[in-house]
């Protein structure tokens, strides 16, 4: 309640509003299983990612004697086709793959955000060029493209990746946030502010955009899956050199080294397959848990 | 004084030309074929740019082979010929007329020759491929399309009951996993651990040395060959046409239009289909236009895992042996055929929807 | 035997909070040929009784008690009791409800042709071309031409169209009761107008009995024959036209009927009721208007009052000092209230 | 007097779809300090766009908005925004005029802070204790810290008004601002804003289609009734409702059903020669009421404009028969 009433909160009071918002936020979620099992999921691949390295010794050394072993106390997940520990890398293989994902979706939802806010905003010959563009990429088989081009400019490093990624996804997201803003810029509080004199600043940032937090973490979040699935599928492909050891390159060496085939493999090549299905499924069950919790019409009568 | 203003506002309610222009521009469907038109166009630059233009660019890299393998016999200028061949365009031109003859091929339908076999044209290497894709993603997204509507609409008449949640969350779920995963699992724990399902027999788009033609027996290996790509296509959108429809359908059943039907005593069904149904459909059609290029996109990686024919597997093996001319025939056409698909679905939504196909009206 | 007999209906709306009494113990009864105003402001539950009426109530909401006796040449039979099947037969040949035009009553999708064959269809009427006159004979009926307004889609009619067609497909099974939610609400003055003499017409030639809910005062001015005057979800009032209009005896018709400016004649001593609508999920004890009602006592806060009658026939308010009601306003003259309390 | 704000002549056209049309067509209007007078008409008569013209929000195709006898449009920076400033807006719909993310004090303390009317925590919350007083919206503790969906329509629109005075405007135009309200507290909302306007001078503009409301809250000032964008008849309220000039603002009043039954059925009715209401988009040459109008006289209503003139008791119509009937000059032919 006391945030409420400060038009001007200062840090600390804001602080103070985020806490108490989080807990009621996390009551409204436990009322969603599905969606509180998709937090702890992202929570946990989070740490699993970023933090887990710091605290596990990197084993890198290939020991022919012990190929393909299953699992057992000292490979919990079994070995690879070079006897290297198939945990080991699943604890590493996280990181790359979370970065470059979340790169590209700050990226796509960037590109989204400014043009889709801009063609709003602005209209006129502004607003059909930028939707006409749109309407072209949208409609573009952009995994196609993404196979051409990444044969051709052989990407390597991560930034590269992402804002390929980036660059080919943000197209629906444009056009969902553009008729946002459109409807939010006609909206009778938002004229009122005009004549009240407010500013353009204060009318973008404490009219508009607060309604459309929500709106764009959702997507956020559904951009990072779109940018993973992309990602591992032009590794397993082959497409992108091969460095250092992800889930996906973990998958395109199974692939190739026939792990698909024998009976007793199956540790190696399954381990990444659940990995990436569990972020992935994390990352889907959480955001429609929260398209859920602040679409209004969905919550049902107060 | 009165006079003149009587004789202005005559003048201004005349005709004028503009609104005519006006009107047929707006009409949908002449937006929605300039819009075909232009994606063609903006695909086909793009490639063209992407070939030439690139850094280390193919049609370099070509010429340098070209010279190495006739070990020095070829100058620079005739393999740079011989390459132009491949390549379907002048290489000494500068760029813009290089531009201009390509789109000038392409209208002809002449996008170059393979470099490997070279001869074969590139449009008969694809149109040989590009059919079983078309077959197997139209099939598997119809069948996804017509299911997810079917039980989208189920689950929101059974709103918050065992069915609707077991659907609606299913169905998202299944959707969220990367489908080339599934495919991978279905291999490993239908083919390889259980021998459910033999793999190496559904390798290729038919068995080899079935007489192609409409008999029964071959179409029927049609379909047990794309089975495998067919229920993965089916699974990927699924998840997301149930949502779609359950979501468009909780609207639609609490429009004002769907209780007034009730008050004049309307069937149950006619009211789930003409009613509810119809209005509910609108907004899915546009989506399907715009998943036919995520599909089809998509389709490489199915095709190179259950090894079937189609246009992406085509695409890839162009990749690994670099045949550049195939890669942009590839590409193009692939894009022509998802604007296409785009195009259809665009006038369908008019069709359905008179208050877009009408422009104007009669109120005015 | 009157053609529609209420008796002690009560609806409530489940919410996570628990359950919501939106119409409280309503009874009231509707004669042949006579037209009945309900006339209340938001939270009053008028919609939700009308709907209740034909049992097409929304998701969430339950009818808790009460009788809806409907009479069709001498045969009663409760409406609460139907089956699916007569339920689907008793809406629209017997009783059908028109929504306000403004509100999207007619299918986006489909033409006004079909939308007239859906509902000949769904009562036996098979024959298209019997259908066909039967609309344009509708549609002249309301003073529409039926060659431009059949094959139009909805959207290509204006308000006061879409109005006129929907009393016309109302009317398709000659029903012995129309029921119609805020007829004339968003219309312009003209074009109510229009629809008012248009429906005294049609009720005059085809003699059925007509409820409508209306926040609008001056439509049940025009139209009605009797008056109730709802307020937190129960009837607090009951009378013929004149007397609710001239000898109001609960105080939320007297300070509703205060509250209306007019045109022609006097002003008056206009003015508002204060405090703000009630909030039915937190009702007080007692008498609902009492936190707004200038002449409350203790003893109305004690229990919610009866409907009993008073000093006119076939009247009665639910308020136990309805005699000092009368007091205040003096005269039974046919005189505006707002000028009795200048 | 010199008129605190005025229309001159101002037009303005939409390009749509099906063509361009005229939603405002050379409309004058002048209005004093504390002046309370209404805008009346059907919908698509051009009410709610003239209230924009005036609030500065939207630009006139043509004519001249003056405010303290300077063409707003020709001013520039300061004198532009205080002018925006001295004209607020009060909206329609309650639902919808307050941005349900923000609290009350948030909405109200925005513009304090902006124009330095209150420069800290505590000098802002007085403040906004004070507004929500004038607004009758008391113990103003219960309201500041509330959020838009915790108020009723009634309490909003209050708000929206105080939201309106934080920049002590000089006029304010309430566009249908009671007509979504309900029934029995629209009066008290009325009787805030006439109190504006006589305690505080504040010039009040409202536009609805209730003729009742008008009669009601410009009892002691003007009506102008509009019709497909042209001011049709301007008078003193009492003149224009017991005896109307123009046929047009005869057949509104005939027409209005009244809240009493013997008045409302003993209404001698206005014959209207057709129901249809022309589009915006062919408007019918001349008067474009004479496809409907009793009085309409060929050769004359169907070919000249009828220009607002005006006729004996302060009072101006646009009909070329209102005109010759009331003052017996012949209709200003210069052919």
């Amino acid at each position: 309640m006391t945030t409420a009433i400060l038009a001007r909160p200062t840090f600390g009071q804001r602080l103070l509003g985020m806490w108490l918002s989080a807990g009621g936020f996390l009551r409204l979620l436990s009322q969603r299983p599905v969606g509180l099992l998709g937090f702890i999921g992202i929570v946990f691949f989070l740490l699993l990612a970023f933090v887990a390295p710091l605290f596990v010794p990197f084993q890198n050394d290939p020991s022919l004697v012990d190929i393909y072993q299953t699992p057992s106390a000292a490979h919990p997940l079994g070995t690879d086709f070079q006897g290297k520990d198939v945990l080991n890398q699943i604890v590493f293989g996280g990181r790359d793959i979370l970065t470059v994902a979340i790169l590209a979706a700050l990226v796509s939802t960037a590109i989204a955000i400014t043009f889709g806010s801009i063609a709003a905003v602005v209209g006129g010959k502004v607003d059909s060029t930028i939707l006409a563009i749109t309407d072209v990429v949208l409609t573009l088989p952009k995994l196609i493209l993404l196979i051409a081009v990444a044969a051709i400019l052989r990407p390597t490093g991560f930034l590269f990746l992402a804002v390929l990624l980036g660059a080919l996804q943000w197209s629906s997201l444009l056009r969902q946030i553009r008729s946002q803003v459109l409807s939010l810029k006609e909206r009778d509080y938002v004229e009122a502010a005009r004549s009240l004199d407010l500013g353009i600043v204060h009318i973008v940032f404490r009219e508009i955009l607060p309604t459309m937090r929500s709106y764009i973490a959702i997507h956020f979040i559904f951009a990072m899956t779109e940018a993973m699935y992309a990602q591992v599928f032009i590794v397993i492909l082959g497409l992108v050199p091969v460095s250092g050891s992800n889930w996906g390159i973990m998958l395109y060496f199974a692939q190739g080294q026939g792990a698909l085939y024998f009976r007793d493999s199956i540790w190696y090549i399954l381990s990444p397959i659940l990995a990436i299905s569990l972020v992935q499924l994390s990352l889907v069950s959480f955001a429609s848990a929260l398209e859920d919790i602040f679409n209004p019409r969905l919550r049902g009568s107060a | 004084m009165t006079t003149a203003i009587a004789a202005k506002s005559q003048v201004r309610t005349a005709m004028n030309p503009r609104r005519y222009l006006g009107d047929s521009w707006r009409h949908p469907i002449t937006r929605a074929v300039v819009k075909a038109f232009l994606t063609i166009w903006v695909t086909t630059t793009l490639t063209f740019l992407l070939i030439r233009l690139m850094p280390g660019s193919p049609v370099e890299l070509k010429i340098d082979e070209l010279i190495q393998t006739s070990n020095g016999s070829l100058s620079y200028e005739e393999a740079k010929a011989i390459a132009s061949s491949l390549f379907a365009i002048n290489l000494n031109a500068p760029i813009h007329e290089q531009y201009l003859s390509f789109i000038w091929n392409l209208l002809h339908l002449d996008i170059g020759s393979s470099f490997l076999s070279s001869g074969t044209s590139v449009t008969s290497i694809i149109l040989s491929v590009l059919p079983w894709t078309l077959f197997s993603v139209g099939t598997g997204l119809l069948l996804s399309f017509v299911v997810g509507i079917g039980l989208g609409l189920l689950a929101a008449y059974r709103r918050d009951s065992l069915l609707d949640r077991v659907v609606s969350t299913g169905g998202s779920l299944v959707s969220s996993i990367p489908n080339y995963l599934i495919a991978l699992m279905m291999i490993l724990f239908l083919g390889v651990q259980t021998h459910i399902i033999n793999f190496t027999s559904m390798r290729g788009a038919y068995t080899p040395g079935m007489q192609p033609g409409f008999t029964l027996a071959f179409i029927g290996d049609l379909f047990y060959h794309a089975s495998l790509p067919i229920t993965i296509y089916f699974l990927t959108q699924i998840g997301h046409w149930i949502l779609s429809m359950r979501s468009a359908t909780l609207s639609a059943l609490e429009e004002d239009y769907v209780t007034a039907a009730r008050a004049r005593g309307l069937s149950d069904g006619r009211i789930r289909t003409a009613y509810v149904g119809r209005n509910a459909v609108l907004p899915l059609v546009t989506q399907l236009a715009i998943s036919v290029g995520f599909i089809v996109g998509g389709a490489a990686i199915i095709e190179q895992i259950f090894a079937y024919q189609g246009v992406g597997l085509r695409l890839l093996a162009a990749v690994t042996q670099r045949d550049y001319p195939v890669i942009q025939g590839i590409v193009m056409l692939t894009t022509i055929a998802v604007v296409v698909a785009n195009l259809a679905a665009d006038l369908l939504y008019s069709k359905l929807d008179p208050r877009i196909g009408r422009a104007g009206g009669a109120a005015g | 035997m009157p053609v529609l007999s209420v008796r002690d209906l009560s609806i409530d709306y489940i919410t996570r909070k628990g359950p919501v009494h939106a119409v409280r113990d309503v009874s009231f009864e509707l004669e042949k040929s006579e037209t009945l105003a309900i006339i209340g402001e938001s939270g009053s539950g008028k919609t939700t009784l009308a709907v209740g009426l034909i049992r097409l109530s929304p998701r969430g909401t339950k009818v808790t008690k009460g009788e809806i006796l409907y009479t069709k040449d001498g045969l009663t039979t409760d409406v609460r009791k139907l089956d699916d099947d007569d339920l689907r037969e008793y809406r629209w040949a017997e009783a059908a409800m028109v929504f306000q035009a403004a509100l999207n009553s007619f299918n986006p999708v489909i033409t006004i042709w079909e939308q007239f064959l859906d509902t000949a269809r769904a009562h036996g009427m098979k024959d298209r071309q019997k259908v066909r006159d039967r609309a344009d004979e509708l549609l002249d009926l309301v003073h529409l031409d039926a060659k431009r307004v059949l094959p139009a889609f909805p959207h290509e009619l204006s308000g006061g169209m879409k109005q006129r067609v929907l009393i016309a497909l109302s009317l398709m099974l000659e029903p012995q009761l129309v029921i119609l939610d805020e007829p004339t609400t968003a219309l312009d003055i003209l074009t109510q107008r229009s629809i008012i003499d248009l429906l005294k017409q049609l009720r005059e030639r085809l003699g059925f009995s007509m409820i409508f809910i209306s926040h609008d005062l001056s439509i049940a001015a025009e139209l009605a024959d009797r008056m109730i005057t709802m307020y937190a979800g129960r009837v607090v009032e009951e009378a013929n036209v004149e007397d609710m209009f001239y000898r109001p005896r609960h105080p939320y018709s007297v300070g509703l009927l205060r509250a209306v400016p007019r045109v022609s004649g006097a002003l008056g001593n206009v003015a508002s009721i204060p405090g703000s609508p009630p909030d039915l999920m937190r009702l007080p004890v007692g008498c609902s208007y009492a936190p707004r009602c200038p002449y409350a006592i203790d003893a109305c806060r004690a229990a919610d009052p009866p409907l009993v009658p008073v000093d006119t026939p076939k009247h009665e308010a639910a308020c136990i000092r309805w005699k000092h009601v009368a007091e205040v306003l003096g005269s039974n003259a046919e005189v505006p209230v707002a000028e009795k309390l200048a | 007097m010199n008129a605190l704000i005025e229309l001159d002549h101002v037009s303005r056209t939409f390009t749509t779809p099906a063509g361009v049309i005229t939603a405002v067509d050379s409309v004058s209007l002048a209005l004093g300090q504390g002046e309370a007078m209404c805008l009346v008409g059907e919908s698509g008569c051009g009410k709610t766009t003239t209230g924009r013209l005036l609030t500065g929000l939207l630009r006139p195709s043509g004519g001249r908005l003056l405010y303290e006898g300077k063409d707003v449009w020709l001013t520039k920076g300061a004198d532009l925004a205080r002018f925006r400033r001295a004209v607020q807006l009060v909206h329609q719909d309650p639902y919808a005029s307050l941005n349900p993310t923000r609290t009350v004090f948030q909405t109200l303390s925005a513009p304090l802070f902006r124009h330095k009317k209150a420069s800290s925590q505590r000098q802002a919350l007085s403040a906004v204790t004070e507004l929500l007083q004038r607004v009758d919206l008391s113990p103003p503790e219960n309201f500041i810290a509330k959020y838009p969906h915790q108020l009723s329509g009634g309490q909003r629109q209050r708000v929206a008004i105080a939201r309106a005075l934080t920049v002590d405007p000089k006029v304010i135009v309430a566009d249908e601002a009671v007509s979504m309200v309900d029934v029995s507290i629209r009066i008290s909302l009325l009787n805030l804003l006439l109190a504006l306007a006589k305690e505080f001078g504040v010039t009040i503009v409202l536009i609805t289609h209730d003729l009742a409301v008008a009669r009601y809250f410009a009892a002691r000032g003007r009506i102008g009734v509009m019709y497909l964008g042209r001011m049709v008849e301007l008078a003193d309220t009492e003149a224009l409702v017991t005896d109307p000039a123009h046929p047009y603002s005869a057949a509104l009043i005939a027409a209005i059903p009244e809240a009493d039954p013997d008045i409302t059925r003993s209404k001698t009715r206005v014959e209207l020669r057709s129901a249809e209401i022309p589009s915006l988009l062919r408007l019918p040459p001349g008067c474009s009421f004479h496809p409907r109008c009793p009085l309409a006289e060929a050769g004359l209503c169907d070919v000249l404009v009828p220009e607002l003139l005006p006729i004996p008791g302060s009072r101006e119509v646009a009909c070329h028969v209102a005109v010759r009937e009331r003052t017996g000059q012949r209709a200003a032919v210069t052919v």
